[in-house]
């Protein structure tokens, strides 16, 4: 009973170790502190399933806004009915979910893989062999890859030699990287999915001592340093995961107050990062 | 009934079965006979198709059969006690009697009713009373025996392979199996009986099958030949009088171990005993009565309800065998290839096992010259029979594994060896030399607990015999005491004074 | 002392005995200790809706631990159950949107994957004589691999609306996994119990030479038994599919270790032999109970694998010696 | 025929029965094929420089094999070799980051750690006489647990320059990782096979009833070898933090996986007491040598997964009975 004075707000994570889900969790504390909201955050580990017990759970203690961000946006459907039919407002945020979702809020995320893949054509001079560095897929990161390859198409001397799946994990990017400078001698750039993939992807870089161009997507304060120190590592496209919670919160509470017409998709901009910007940029 | 024509058996390359025959009459018993590898067990597991002979033939009621399953062999009337126990701990006496060939409903569900009933009518039969419900794990050595028997007996065979039913019974218990056996007899049953017990083959059996070496040395009617001549048809030589002389002992002796108060967990006698340097004390009951139980507790390997110990005259709580080793202690357990020996190691890995502080180079690292050049001289000291230290233990004799057992004992120095069943399962001759060797350890000093279910042994072998009951020592006897009646009442009736 | 006293006394006493020497009682003692414990510590845990919803949540480990159960009884492991159950998943959603084939042959799909690898895994364990922790392992990343070459890595969604009934569905109150859940537990208890081959799959965990040499045919037992852990792995899909409304070939990473300590957790002994499949039943709601309590308390996440962790521990200390 | 030539047939004849019989013959025949097929189907792979990154990529998992390779030889096994090393790695960079205190401090608490729940396992499975699968599951949860709550789930990085020595740096043209590497595998083999450890390892992996009565301490041996396979894990979490420069508390998922598959792929038996520390380093390097072949060669990755899981069953059956 005593719930029910307070605004609940749940929200769902697919992963929570990574600075960029880490940093989302931080302001949405920050912001319900402030409205005296009570925050309830679970981890699904990347575990569809795991997500939409998550969720059941939450829905157990009678939680009035749901932030979704979803494992994978086909999979939770049905968390996310069952929400809805509890009357709660549900946010998907960063990645949108199937069923009847209120607002997702999201990078733009075809734009951050143009953005990248150009930054990287262009310092390439328009010609030489690039590699992708893929990930798990789910559909913002199938949007990155796609807009990448839409910017280096538009470069004739650009070719694509090689796609590889580093899983975003450092480790795994590391050796996959590895054996891809193994394998391409010519190798003159590689774009990574996100900052995770690239963190390792540049490890193997420098420890192969080659001169290849690094590219990527998120804005990470670690790839950030790194663009500031001037090594392969040139330029990340960044993302605003605090302000991607803010704007989602706000659109929640919008129709918790009341509103009835609150905007079903709010993309967020995404904004480059390079060597001259990193020194004053951080999520 | 039962006849097989020049078996020849190959593991890998090597050859253990080299042409046998074998006749076996409908109503007799036939005792198959020999030393340990002779290759009794392999021939009986190919006759009841557990194995395929690499070349020969069976035949039953004068037809050429051939066994590809034991579901075969059981469907041709056959069926066999095997000599390692082939019961599962977890499952209960009637589950574990009718393992593989359970009756069922009209559903296809299991008719415990049934079974239940015809498991008590055959126990009832061998005159034992055993509970049906507990894991057999729960039940005595001897009474999962007795399923064992009353498992193969529920096929209701024409032919019944008996391997060595009798190493863990007591002499009463061997009786019931031995009235069972004439009757199935009279109903012309053929039995195959296997033992290592002379005196049982000529209580029991009408014709006898020697094998040696997997060689057929010759089959015989049984009132046709003596001990002696049984013996040399196993061994081929003359074996003289088996035990080796008891010298007098010193009466002020040191005492190098005593137990001055053990209490099993499961409660029973409070047992206490002295062992002098330079005797054999023998541990004398029926099988389950706690000897082995005992010396584990002092030991430190099982959990007693007390345990004082004096070694050498000092206090000491022995927390496991490693602690015993570091006292003097030392011991041969009752299954070799359970708890004696690593079989996958050669003998000289088994034999320097515990040894190592003899072959340490700079407290650390073996030194393999030394390592290999003790354990030559252990094995010529117990005289093991083998290619070399670097053979595999399990592609030993049986005798001989156990003289790698005493082996790994010699390079210490240890004051008290317990010997638990020494000579289970061990051929006449390998016997023999075994009792020559516990022998020879008492006159260098060592003093030896010797616990043993076979009395002439216990008999004589021991300078005293404390007999065991109901989980502890229930009487000491010495000297001309030592006779089998004494010991018997001891084990089996009398008051025992219970602790709680 | 009455005779009527006695009596009572002595019947009290045995119920004691059985409580004692039954596998089933710890984790009893621990499913009671734990839901008491988050009783106190959540308003929300001692509800109908909530016990409903922890049942439902455990219902696709739980069908993957009887499976599991089978197997470990005989003294194996399953290491692929994750991996099978995420392919049959898969394929049944690719038969129903990808070829738009009727929903029963995608149900047989999934059906076909899970028995198949299972009697795959079996062949190799029984007859190629291979530890079947390497044979599931290496299972288990064919089974990935083939889910996401077949799938491009995309989940597949799409599928006709039936398909959630499986997993959200529900009989009067009663949510439809937790019904087929208990189906499956139901059937189990019966063929261990009541039948031959049950007595069989015990003893091939308790001795399997002695089996052997008892006439049973240990290599069919074992083919069986894994048989059955990939049938279960093939209904585990179907109530997952029909919980995620599409096949994930991705899904149910890591769900072979929460099946492994279900059924350890419910007593069955990992090296084969003893156990009761209704011990595997307590075990599967006794994690869910920790997941879904941990949740309810609000236990940050990181802390909750350390708790479960060392509750897993606790169990597995003081049920060692019981059983 | 003369006499020369008989006696060089009869060194051939010896060296070829030595060959079959030896633990590693299947392995380096495994070795040989793989590597000279890998040769045919890229022009990189047999060149030193990729040799070179192929060890230097093998370096972790076949460090933390050479634990896993104790611990299986006695008849355990241990799931948490890479949860362990995470929490180590993320333990060195936060002493050194976060408290800013010295290198060898850094590297002080990474050993701490491994070698702390290493001698947890093993007390655990030794005293505690808990089933070891059990016991390193937990273990595993828990030490993901501690290591994401102590990072906050941030990677910690900032570390000092020389760290990635241990990673990336080189000693004349061989990389460190791989000295590192060889120099652990050098001192087990040392302990195993010279030292009286070493024996008592192989004897309670034999049978461990028949080395406790023989007065091996079992349950000493048995703590030290999860302490050792804790200690491999810290060194496999120094080289990966050199590697990667920061502390990753999601580090190694999976790689217990890849280090059992290490172990048994070089012969060790999967039920202990037989196998040979040289077999596992060469499981490894054939572990490596198909990731970076496949690779190499552009395969799908998903399509990877399922070819290495083929030719793990297929390298174990060939090897079933020869061992
Ligand atoms: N599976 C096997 N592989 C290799 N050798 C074997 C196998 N089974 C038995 N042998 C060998 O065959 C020989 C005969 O063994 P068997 O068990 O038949 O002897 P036994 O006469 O029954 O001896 P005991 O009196 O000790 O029971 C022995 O040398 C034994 O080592
Ligand atoms: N490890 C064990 N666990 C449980 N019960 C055991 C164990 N070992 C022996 N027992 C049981 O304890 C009882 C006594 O066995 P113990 O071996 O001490 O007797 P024993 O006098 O040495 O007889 P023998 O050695 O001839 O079998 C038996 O009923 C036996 O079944
Ligand atoms: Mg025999
Ligand atoms: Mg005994």
């Amino acid at each position: 009973a005593a719930q029910d004075d307070q605004l609940t707000i749940g929200m769902t994570f697919q992963e929570m170790n990574n600075p960029y889900f880490v940093s989302m969790q931080e302001a949405l504390n920050e912001a319900a502190a402030q409205i005296g909201a009570r925050v309830i955050v679970t981890d699904a580990g990347h575990d569809v399933a795991k997500q939409i017990s998550d969720v059941e759970d939450m829905l157990q203690q009678g939680i009035d806004i749901l932030l979704l961000n979803p494992t994978d946006s086909a999979g939770v459907e049905s968390a996310v009915r069952m929400a809805k039919d509890q009357g709660v407002i549900v946010v998907a945020v960063d990645a949108n979910a199937n069923g009847p979702v209120d607002t997702f809020v999201g990078s733009k995320n075809r734009d951050a893989g143009y953005q990248s893949c150009a930054y990287m054509a262009e310092a390439l001079e328009g010609k030489g062999e690039v590699a992708i560095l893929d990930g798990i897929p789910v559909v913002p990161i199938l949007q990155r890859v796609e807009g990448c390859k839409a910017a280096l198409a538009e470069h004739e001397g650009i070719t694509l030699v090689d796609t590889q799946n580093g899983r975003q994990d450092r480790s795994v990017a590391l050796g996959v990287v590895e054996n891809m400078i193994q394998s391409h001698p010519n190798l003159a750039g590689i774009f990574s999915v996100n900052d995770g993939g690239a963190m390792g992807a540049l490890a193997a870089i420098q420890g192969s001592g080659r001169d290849i161009k690094l590219t990527s997507v998120d804005g990470a304060p670690e790839a950030v340093k790194a663009i500031a120190d001037g090594t392969a590592f040139i330029q990340t496209t960044a993302q605003f995961p605090r302000d991607q919670v803010r704007v989602g919160l706000g659109m929640a509470l919008a129709q918790y107050w009341g509103a009835r017409v609150v905007p079903t998709e709010v993309p967020i901009d995404v904004r480059t990062v390079d060597a001259e910007n990193a020194a004053d940029f951080s999520w | 009934m039962l006849e097989l024509r020049g078996i020849r058996k190959s593991f890998g390359r090597i050859e253990v079965l080299h042409g046998v025959d074998l006749q076996v009459r409908a109503g007799e018993v036939h005792a198959l006979l020999g030393e340990n590898g002779a290759g009794k067990s392999t021939l009986m597991k190919i006759v009841s198709g557990i194995i395929q002979p690499s070349e020969g033939q069976i035949l039953i009621d004068g037809q050429p059969r051939h066994f590809p399953t034991y579901d075969a062999a059981i469907a041709a009337g056959i069926g066999i006690v095997f000599q390692e126990f082939s019961l599962i701990p977890g499952l209960n006496a009637v589950e574990n009697m009718f393992l593989g060939r359970e009756k069922r409903n009209a559903f296809g569900l299991l008719d415990r009713k049934a079974m239940r009933t015809r498991a008590q009518a055959i126990l009832k039969k061998l005159e034992v009373d055993l509970p049906l419900d507990v894991p057999i794990a729960r039940l005595s050595v001897a009474e999962q025996q007795f399923v064992e028997i009353a498992k193969a007996l529920s096929l209701e065979a024409r032919i019944l392979v008996l391997d060595e039913p009798t190493a863990t019974l007591t002499p009463s218990e061997t009786e019931h199996l031995f009235k069972v056996m004439r009757e199935l007899r009279a109903s012309g049953v053929a039995i195959v009986f296997i033992s290592h017990h002379l005196d049982e083959i000529f209580e029991i059996c009408d014709r006898i099958t020697v094998l040696r070496d997997g060689q057929y040395v010759g089959s015989t009617d049984v009132a046709d030949v003596t001990v002696d001549q049984l013996v040399e048809m196993m061994v081929g030589r003359r074996i003289e009088n088996s035990f080796p002389p008891k010298p007098t002992l010193e009466p002020a002796a040191r005492i190098v171990l005593e137990a001055v108060e053990v209490q099993l967990r499961r409660g029973g006698p409070v047992s206490s005993f002295q062992l002098r340097a330079g005797e054999i004390l023998g541990f004398a009951g029926l099988v389950g009565s706690g000897r082995t139980e005992t010396v584990l507790s002092i030991l430190g390997e099982y959990a007693a309800a007390r345990c004082t110990v004096r070694v050498d005259g000092a206090e000491r709580r022995l927390r496991d065998a490693a602690d015993g080793l570091a006292h003097g202690i030392g011991l041969l357990p009752e299954s070799r290839k359970d708890q004696g020996l690593i079989t996958a190691f050669s003998i000289l890995q088994n034999v320097s096992l515990n040894n190592y502080g003899k072959y340490q180079r700079g407290h650390w690292f073996i030194d393999f010259k030394k390592e290999l050049a003790c354990t030559q001289t252990a094995m010529d000291q117990v005289r093991v029979k083998a290619q070399g230290p670097r053979a595999r233990v399990d592609t030993l004799s049986g005798g001989n594994q156990q003289k790698v057992v005493i082996a790994r004992w010699l390079n210490h120095d240890m004051r008290v060896l317990i010997f638990d069943e020494p000579t289970r399962g061990i051929d006449v001759g390998a016997k023999a030399e075994i009792y020559q060797l516990m022998r020879d350890f008492t006159a260098q000093g060592y003093a030896i607990i010797m616990i043993s279910s076979e009395l002439p042994e216990i008999i004589g072998m021991a300078d005293r015999v404390c007999v065991f009951r109901s989980g502890g020592i229930v009487a000491t006897v010495e000297g001309s005491a030592i006779t089998s009646e004494q010991i018997m009442t001891h084990a089996t009736t009398g008051k025992v004074h219970h602790v709680a | 002392m009455s005779h009527d006293a006695t009596v009572a006394s002595t019947a009290r006493h045995r119920a004691l005995d059985w409580l004692l020497h039954s596998p089933l009682a710890l984790p009893l003692v621990g499913l009671i200790v734990v839901s008491v414990l988050m009783t106190f510590a959540s308003d929300n845990f001692f509800t109908v809706d909530n016990v409903l919803n922890v049942l439902r949540q455990v219902s696709v480990v739980g069908i993957l631990a009887v499976g599991m159960t089978f197997v470990i009884l005989t003294g194996g492991i399953d290491l692929s159950v994750g991996a099978v159950m995420a392919l049959a998943g898969t394929a049944a959603a690719g038969v129903m949107v990808n070829m738009g084939l009727h929903g029963g042959l995608g149900i047989a799909a999934a059906l076909l994957v899970g028995v198949g690898l299972g009697l795959f895994n079996g062949a190799l364990v029984a007859w190629g004589k291979m530890p079947a922790i390497i044979v599931t392992l290496a299972t288990m990343g064919i089974a990935r691999g083939l889910g996401l070459i077949y799938s491009g890595g995309y989940p597949i969604s799409g599928l006709p609306g039936w398909v959630s009934w499986f997993g959200v569905g529900r009989i009067g109150i009663i949510p439809v996994p937790v019904i087929i859940m208990i189906i499956v537990y139901a059937l189990a208890w019966v063929l261990l119990q009541g039948t031959s081959f049950g007595r069989h799959v015990y003893a091939i965990g308790g001795n399997e030479t002695a089996a052997r040499l008892s006439g049973v045919r240990t290599r069919q037992v074992k083919l069986a038994v894994y048989a059955i852990s990939g049938l279960t792995a093939s209904l585990a899909a179907i109530v997952l599919t029909g919980r995620l409304m599409s096949g994930q070939p991705n899904a149910g990473v890591g769900f072979e270790l929460d099946a492994i300590a279900a059924v350890v957790l419910g007593g069955t002994a990992i090296a084969g032999g003893r156990g009761l499949i209704l011990g595997t039943l307590i075990g599967a709601v006794l994690l869910g109970i920790l997941n879904n309590g941990l949740n309810l308390m609000g236990i940050n996440p990181y802390l909750q694998d350390v708790i479960k962790g060392l509750i897993i521990l606790l169990a597995i200390y003081i049920g060692r010696e019981w059983r």
